[in-house]
């Protein structure tokens, strides 16, 4: 049944990918959704069956990889993490499929799209239920894949292939991180099943378990779009709408917080690590966030915000509060879901308009899509109670009691920045008056079922998936339900931390304080997005005038593109024209680069002006020719010269007894 | 010297006797043919060759082949010789008909001179005797002097000829004298005699005789061998001769005074054997590396093949430079492979000869695997096998050779030679390219028609080559039972 | 067992190709297109089913030589008619017979002039490849060797592109140059082994002997780098691949795929099959030496692609990187690197003999290769397209495709040797990515710029069928290595284990000092 | 001093004479007349050893050598001929044609 999970949508992918373009067309929609469906299915009916006996367990396929002592196996390992994992790609996989069906109906790619669209569910769910390192590597490249095909699905835009390539070769560095410290795990133990790998994992050295979870944080750092690695997401942009709501907000990128979840043993033992990864995922929090506040385009709005929102999973991480990190990865999945379904939805209807600046009123027209979107906006802003206030504030809350007090001040504020660009978005597109050109306006309408269902349910889950599975959710389900997981990592924070728990069992003062304090913010952000957008629509461009450098400072994303352009890439292909050049020239000649001087001597006598004229071999060639000049130059066709040589070779071999120690 | 001719059979002379009758025939009695039989002429030479093959084998289980005369010997070193000097003979003559009947020249003398040469040849490799020896070096070198000039209205053939004259005859000179310091050493000509008396010697004086005769034997038959620095007339002689009196010399007269050198040196030399071999390995690392190099870019085919000859001459010498059991065996075997390619390659040329026009240059081989696919396939082989590609002849021997010289030590001329074979497959492979990857030159270019000997010639080649480089086993045994004839000697 | 159906199978095996070039050469005529292609077709499809036919005897359990057969050769010198195989090289025979018949299924319209010639040098280098990788006698093992570099002299500088007599030119004289050299080596080896000290003290050129040499370091060392410059410039390591490039380009494609796929294995097959069990010490020694040229060979050669605006130098480079994998597993000297390393020479010959089809197949359309000339190739053609990125992944290591599981494998072993191998290694797997995705985007990507690529053809059900093997290997490696690695596995551990063998102590090193001339010459 | 030392130095000089001559002379003629005083002096090493050795070897040999000399000079000669036939010059040096 496990193996169904991920087995369906690679038939799926095969069935679509070979014979789409030829028989099934139009009708692909029909295999994806049904093998995405039934993969959704099979993983409620592993998920209620594990609910009913919450024991983890592994599926074994088939060895892959064997050569003694490694034995890398095909299995699944079903615990709550990956449960909840692949209940939140199934599900939300699922609902974008439909949603797909309408937003790519009359591409031209339809079958194609579907056919990535689900080898991406197979890689996804590959690496959310690998029982192994190396599985969930296949995954986590696999994905990389995925991710590659379809941000460059319009590949005929230059923009689009470069943002695909871009992509995946961030996600490579990353990922050489990752198998990195896959060599460090199996190097320690010699194996690289997780179970085998966590119950080793005490005897690892500080320094070992930094380095490892150093490297595999640098693998979460490409796939999770953290800062150095996540110029790429930004970018990702270019896919469809459909692929950046599935990939690039609610699933993928949230891998690199999964994996770090897994790992929490090995973090457990390394402080320097997850103060290292808290640290990151902060000012990544922060750093998108203010650029966030300026952009225009919608979807790199949405983009940006998810990179901030990753941070805040990698700053819970960090400060050692997993399940806050995993709950906000799922509650994430809900919303950054939804906003970007919903602004597909705008999109589709403004007739791929991306830039806010020529939308604003769409509320009269996309009455639905405006609905859950400011469900959404409310969500990721945190307005309590949607789901989205418990899991952030729950990770602020964490920073805090964790004793990482300038990183939850950092937190709290890129809580107001959140709120505020999120709301100016929300006001930008679909309240206020109608910027959208005249020609398109009365195109406009809400879009077909297919996308408003998937959008409502979305909805429903963005408002209630914070406290439907308990409250307060800290003491709620999902908490209960993933803490055996990440057991061990609290067995060892009580060791590394002391008494740091005991808060977590009531509302004390202090969490009412933070929750306040979250909630004002939120709430601060909203204020000013209302006065700025809503009230005074002139105001921000004068503020934008008035701090010029800093709004372009943002606007242009720190520049940071540009400086890696021409700090690395740019310098890369200069290296690499060199070596070519070395290569055509240098190589050959090294080899007897000693030797030119005898060639310039032979040339500098005067009498040897040649070409060379069959070009040959290069340079060994050319030095023989000179010899072979030289030496046929002796042959000058006068007897008595070899007569003379002979001679010589005689007296020569007269003399030698005088230097070859030959004794009579 | 006071021998009474013992009561031998005429039979061990059989093989110098009809070809001396042979040649007799053919050059006094060739007027009488006129010109139109000009098949006889080719006839009679050539079957007497084949005849005195015969003669030759048969005696191969002679039963008592020491020495029945003083000064002639009929060992199985001999007779190997003397069956690989007839072969090369054999060749000349079939190769040489198309040439001459194009160029106008056939005439009797012509085959004539080639079997005095030939017989000269063969009493040099028969030779137990310093003046045996002395006496078929000339018969060989008078009768070449001649065919080197044989073309008379050409200026290049005739300037060749006095080239070779004037040298060869010079170098008789250094031969002769070191031939006398030799037997002013030892007070003998004959060889087995020499070999007992030099291993005797004590006296100082005797000794530094010793010492320079073997100087001027080096120098003497490393100009036979075109060995370097001696190896100065080869190119201009091979050049200047007519295409298939070159091939005769590069082949015969090296490997009978190859032969002679071996049997001198090991028999008569044997005290010095380290120091001669050590002058030897430097002579055969120069000629290597010169007869490589200065073939390099040689746009004439014909010259190409006279430095491409030294070098060949160089792997042999590192045959001999590496010992006497294995290295010697070696070098015959060398010596055996060698001549098929070597002749095969003046073969073509003489294929490509048109009205007596040379087409001499590698481009005229150009486009020559679409004139005629066999004969660039045979080319090709020769090529090969010159270079010592498997699955050829010249694979084999170049194994052999350097098998003999790392077994001996001497593992840095070992690299010498492996690279200065790298070296020639560059000028070899030129001629393959021509054939293969160029366009022919003349327009005119039609198929080539090879003569019925040519034919033949090409075939027996190609099929040694190919069969000698698949299964060399026979041949490596034979080269090892002649060469242990001569210890029986010693 | 070394019969089957009462033939001796692996000579059967060997020259069948070579019957098949006498047959085109004897019973056709220049003219008769389509009975030489039947011909070289039919043979090439038999040689590959009796490869196969092997595959359901060859027993996995043991490290041993398998179907061998043995005859009298040179008995002068000791050397014999000696095949067999191990678990390294049936699968390198597997590969060679399957790529020789989409070599010739390939050249069925490239190739319009000189047919006879050319299937004639294709099979005969068939043959010559299939004895390097069954010979265990020196002597014959360097026989083919050589014999395997005329053919393909003549296919590059007949059927190759317009600087081809350069490259068949270099080609032949730079593998020759290493060759030669390699010679030397086996003579080493073979004297040394005559010497009771250090082997079995007979003369003999038979390998399954001389795997029990036991040399002293010194010894090893020198025969070590003759046998390393045969190989190395075969392979190419960094310093050696300037040949390689050029031959690359120039070959016409069948040609390219033999030599990315089974030639430059055959150094590498060199280095497991000799220098690793017969020189186990100074293999031991090098290692270092050798990791570090492979390492500078992955760099640099994913470096220099990157520069290329040649789609097939491109791929030509990027073989000096993945053959730089190859041998850094190798010298990792543990049972992953080494499994890997065999099992990459494999995923080297699928992935980058396929993709040089695919460059094959828009260069007899479009009759060039600059990257430039093409762009949106996506939109005209796109099953090409599919294939070609399929193929691109499995040659940068995707996961769930070939080349993972031999990278994977190869820098753990290089790891275990040591941390900073695969450091360096995985580099070379970041770059890979990235001068395969950036040619793809200028290929295939952004919108159709050149007029002459709006028409270009699809790929034609041919083509299809020659790269369907190819694709489904790729897949079937990365998703289900395991009957392959079944088959290298008793081989790689008997080499480790002929790796950890002693060498000649001390006390034989003094004894090498009175041995007589011929070895103590060597010194 | 005896007589055989006297004219082995004799034998010897004329020996080195003949080649220093080979090597300067330009006319062919003279050329050789200079390789005839070469075998002279080599004769008279063959005599003068065979007197010190007591047998008849050398001069046997010193026979022989007369006899292949005077082959050896008419076949050259003639071959000089021939060229002097097409060129109006007997000097070596100006016969070149053959080189490189």
């Amino acid at each position: 049944m496990v193996a169904l999970i991920p087995l369906l949508p690679a038939l799926g992918a095969a069935v679509n990918g070979l014979f789409g373009r030829r028989y099934i067309k139009e009708n692909a929609h029909w295999v994806a959704v049904g093998a995405c469906g039934l993969s959704f299915l099979a993983a409620v009916f592993t998920f209620t069956s594990f609910l009913r006996e919450p024991q983890s367990y592994e599926v074994r396929m088939f060895e892959w990889i064997a050569v003694d002592p490694l034995r890398i196996e095909l299995a699944f390992l079903v615990d709550p993490l990956s449960m909840l994992m692949a209940m939140v790609v199934t599900g939300v996989g699922f609902l974008i499929h439909i949603y797909s069906i309408g937003y790519m109906h009359g591409d031209g790619g339809y079958h194609r799209y579907f056919a990535y669209l689900n080898l991406f569910m197979t890689a996804m769910l590959l690496l959310v239920l690998a029982n192994n390192y190396l599985l969930m590597f296949l995954g986590w490249e696999g994905v990389g894949l995925c991710s590659y095909l379809l941000i460059g699905f319009w590949f005929h835009k230059d923009s689009a292939a470069n943002a695909a390539k871009k992509a995946f070769l961030v996600n490579r560095i990353g990922d050489a991180g990752f198998i990195l410290a896959l060599f460090l795990i199996y190097g320690q133990c010699k194996s690289l099943v997780f179970h085998d790998v966590m119950s080793q994992a005490h005897a690892f050295s500080t320094g070992l378990a930094t380095a490892i979870g150093i490297l595999l944080f640098v693998g979460a750092m490409g796939k999770s779009a953290q800062i150095p690695l996540y110029v790429w997401l930004p970018d990702a942009m270019e896919g469809p709408t459909s692929v950046s709501a599935l990939i690039h907000a609610a699933t993928m990128v949230t891998a690199g917080v999964y994996m770090v979840a897994r790992n929490s043993a090995i973090y457990a033992l390394a402080p320097a690590a997850l103060n290292f990864m808290a640290s990151v995922g902060a000012i990544t929090a922060l750093f998108a966030a203010s650029i966030a506040l300026v952009q225009r385009d919608i979807k790199k709005v949405l983009a940006y915000s998810t990179v901030s929102q990753l941070g805040y999973m990698f700053l819970s991480c960090g400060v050692g509060a997993y399940v806050s990190g995993m709950f906000h990865l799922m509650t994430h999945a809900f919303f950054k879901g939804l906003l970007f379904l919903g602004s597909g939805s705008v999109i589709h209807a403004l007739g791929g308009e991306q830039d806010m600046q020529h939308m604003g009123g769409l509320r009269k027209h996309m009455p639905i899509t405006a609905a859950t979107f400011t469900i959404a906006t409310l969500a990721i802003a945190g307005i309590p109670p949607l789901a989205g206030f418990w899991s952030k504030d729950e990770i602020l809350a964490e920073t805090f009691k964790n004793g990482h007090k300038l990183l939850w001040g950092i937190g709290a504020l890129t809580a107001l920045m959140t709120s505020f660009y999120m709301f100016r978005l929300l006001f930008l597109t679909f309240y206020g008056k109608s910027r959208v050109h005249h020609d398109k306006e009365h195109h406009l309408h809400e879009s077909p079922r297919t996308i408003t269902i998937p959008l409502s349910i979305l909805a429903f889950l963005s408002i209630f998936g914070g406290v439907l599975p308990g409250f307060p959710p800290e003491r709620g389900w999902i908490h209960g339900f993933l803490s055996p997981a990440i057991s061990s990592v609290h067995h060892a924070k009580e060791i590394l931390h002391g008494a740091a728990e005991h808060g977590a069992h009531a509302l004390s003062l202090l969490d009412l304080t933070l929750m306040a304090v979250s909630i004002g913010a939120a709430l601060m952000g909203l204020a000013a997005a209302w006065y700025f957008y809503l009230i005074r629509p002139a105001l921000p461009g004068q503020w934008a005038s008035r701090l010029k450098s800093i709004h372009t400072l943002l606007f242009n994303k720190y520049w940071v593109d540009e400086i890696y352009l021409s700090v690395f890439v740019r310098p890369l292909l200069k290296l690499c024209n060199r070596l070519w050049d070395f290569d055509l020239q240098g190589i050959d000649g090294i080899v007897n680069g000693a030797s030119r001087v005898a060639v310039k001597s032979a040339e500098e006598s005067g009498r040897f002006d040649l070409k060379f004229i069959d070009g040959v071999i290069n340079d060994i060639g050319k030095l023989f020719d000179k010899w072979h000049d030289i030496l046929r130059r002796w042959q000058t066709g006068f007897v008595q010269n070899y007569a003379l040589v002979m001679v010589i070779g005689v007296l020569v071999l007269a003399t030698s007894m005088f230097f070859i120690p030959y004794h009579f | 010297m006071n021998q009474t001719l013992p009561n031998f059979p005429l039979s061990i002379l059989y093989p110098e006797m009809i070809l001396t009758i042979s040649a007799c025939v053919l050059i006094f009695l060739a007027r009488a043919f006129a010109r139109a039989h000009k098949h006889t002429l080719s006839s009679i030479a050539f079957f007497s060759v084949i005849a005195a093959m015969g003669c030759a084998g048969s005696l191969w289980n002679f039963p008592r082949w020491e020495n029945l005369i003083e000064f002639f010997l009929i060992d199985r070193y001999a007779i190997f010789f003397k069956l690989v000097l007839l072969v090369i003979c054999a060749l000349t003559i079939l190769i040489s008909k198309r040439f001459l009947s194009d160029t106008d020249t056939e005439r009797g003398e012509y085959y004539g001179l080639i079997l005095l040469a030939t017989i000269g040849m063969m009493i040099m490799v028969s030779g137990a005797d310093l003046i045996t020896i002395y006496l078929g070096l000339e018969t060989m070198a008078i009768a070449s002097y001649i065919l080197a000039a044989y073309f008379r209205s050409d200026e290049r053939s005739s300037e060749a000829g006095l080239k070779y004259f004037l040298l060869g005859a010079f170098n008789s000179g250094i031969i002769l004298y070191g031939m006398a310091l030799l037997y002013g050493a030892t007070g003998t000509f004959n060889l087995a005699e020499m070999h007992r008396i030099v291993s005797g010697l004590s006296g100082p004086a005797e000794l530094r005789l010793l010492y320079f005769s073997l100087i001027l034997l080096v120098a003497g038959f490393g100009f036979k061998i075109a060995a370097v620095p001696f190896h100065m007339w080869a190119p201009d002689v091979y050049e200047g001769a007519p295409t298939p009196v070159a091939a005769f010399l590069s082949a015969g007269s090296k490997t009978a005074s190859l032969a002679v050198l071996i049997r001198v040196f090991t028999v008569a030399f044997g005290l010095f054997t380290e120091l001669w071999q050590l002058w030897i390995a430097y002579i055969s690392g120069l000629t290597m590396l010169f007869g490589n190099i200065a073939a390099l870019r040689q746009t004439n085919v014909k010259r190409m093949l006279a430095y491409s000859s030294i070098a060949h001459v160089g792997y042999m010498l590192l045959g001999l430079a590496s010992g006497i059991e294995m290295g010697s065996s070696a070098v015959l075997m060398y010596a055996f492979v060698y001549l098929f390619a070597n002749i095969g390659l003046f073969a073509s040329l003489i294929l490509l000869t048109r009205n007596g026009v040379p087409k001499e240059s590698t481009a005229d081989f150009s486009g020559l695997s679409r004139r005629h696919p066999l004969i660039a396939f045979a080319v090709t082989i020769f090529l090969l096998s010159l270079t010592g590609i498997p699955p050829t002849a010249g694979f084999i021997g170049k194994f052999y050779l350097f098998m003999a010289a790392v077994k001996s030590g001497y593992i840095k001329l070992a690299v010498v030679g492996v690279l200065a074979s790298v070296i020639s497959l560059f000028y070899y492979m030129r001629i393959v390219m021509a054939m293969y990857m160029e366009k022919p030159a003349d327009t005119d270019a039609a198929a080539l028609q090879p003569s019925t000997s040519l034919g033949y010639a090409f075939s027996i080649m190609v099929f040694v080559i190919l069969a000698v480089g698949i299964y060399p086993g026979p041949l490596l045994d034979l080269a090892r039972e002649s060469l242990s004839s001569i210890k029986i000697l010693s | 067992m070394t019969h089957i159906f009462g033939t001796p199978i692996l000579t059967l095996l060997c020259f069948l190709p070579l019957i098949g070039t006498l047959a085109i050469v004897i019973f056709t005529r220049k003219d008769e297109e389509k009975k030489i292609k039947n011909i070289a077709l039919w043979f090439s499809v038999a040689a590959f089913l009796i490869s196969l036919l092997i595959l359901p005897r060859f027993r996995t359990d043991t490290a041993e030589m398998q179907f061998v057969e043995r005859a009298e050769w040179i008995p002068a010198i000791g050397a014999e008619y000696l095949l067999g195989i191990d678990g390294i090289s049936i699968l390198l025979i597997l590969l060679t017979t399957l790529l020789t018949v989409i070599a010739v299924l390939s050249s069925s319209t490239a190739i319009t002039d000189r047919l006879k010639e050319y299937y004639g040098s294709l099979l005969l280098l068939e043959t010559g490849m299939l004895g390097v990788f069954m010979a265990l006698d020196f002597v014959l093992f360097y026989v083919f060797w050589e014999v395997m570099l005329v053919p393909m002299y003549f296919l590059i500088g007949i059927w190759g592109g317009p600087n081809r007599l350069y490259a068949a030119i270099k080609f032949f004289l730079y593998t020759l140059f290493g060759s030669v050299l390699m010679l030397l080596g086996i003579l080493a080896l073979y004297f040394l082994n005559a010497d009771p000290a250090f082997g079995s003290g007979e003369h003999t050129f038979n390998m399954i002997t001389l795997f029990n040499v036991q040399l002293p370091f010194h010894f090893q060392c020198w025969i070590f780098a003759a046998f390393f410059i045969g190989f190395a410039i075969k392979v190419p390591v960094f310093p050696f691949h300037t040949w390689l490039p050029d031959a690359h380009v120039e070959a016409p494609t069948a040609g390219s795929v033999i030599l990315a796929g089974v030639l430059l294995k055959m150094g590498t097959y060199g280095f497991i099959r000799v220098c690793l069990p017969m020189l186990p010490q100074a293999s031991e020694f090098f290692a270092p030496f050798v990791a570090v040229l492979a390492m500078i060979g992955i760099v640099y050669g994913a470096l220099v692609a990157m520069a290329q605006t040649d789609i097939k130098k491109l791929v030509a480079y990027s073989s000096v990187s993945h053959l730089g994998f190859v041998m850094l597993g190798l010298f990792a000297m543990n049972s992953q690197g080494i499994t890997g390393g065999v099992l990459q020479m494999i995923n080297h010959g699928i992935s980058t003999g396929a993709l040089f089809l695919l460059v094959g197949i828009i260069y007899e359309r479009r009759h060039t290769r600059k990257i430039q000339e093409f762009g949106g190739l996506a939109h005209v053609m796109p099953v090409y397209a599919a294939l070609f990125a399929v193929t691109l992944f499995s040659s940068i290591g995707l996961p769930g495709l070939n080349g993972f599981v031999g990278e994977f494998l190869i820098l753990l072993g290089a790891f275990q040797k040591e941390l900073w191998y695969a450091a360096v290694a995985v580099s070379g797997i970041v770059l890979g990515a990235g001068y395969m995705l950036w040619l793809y985007q200028r290929v295939m990507f952004g919108t159709v710029t050149h007029p002459e690529n709006k028409m270009l053809k699809d790929c034609s059900r041919r083509e299809v069928l020659y790269m369907a093997p190819l694709i489904i290997l790729m897949l079937w490696i990365g998703i289900y290595p395991k009957p392959y690695l079944r088959l290298i596995e008793s081989s790689v551990m008997g080499t480790i284990q002929s790796l950890k063998r002693p060498s000649a102590g001390p006390d034989l090193m003094a004894m090498a000092s009175q041995t007589p001339p011929e070895t103590a010459a060597l010194i | 001093m005896n007589l055989d030392t006297i004219t082995l130095i004799f034998g010897t000089g004329l020996f080195f004479i003949g080649i220093t001559g080979v090597l300067i002379r330009r006319n062919a003629i003279v050329v050789l007349m200079c390789i005839e005083l070469i075998l002279n002096g080599v004769n008279l090493t063959f005599i003068t050893f065979s007197h010190i050795h007591g047998n008849l070897a050398g001069q046997v040999a010193a026979i022989f050598v007369i006899v292949v000399a005077a082959a050896e000079a008419a076949v050259g000669l003639a071959i000089v001929i021939a060229v002097f036939r097409r060129h109006p010059s007997i000097n070596i040096d100006e016969f070149n044609v053959l080189k490189w």
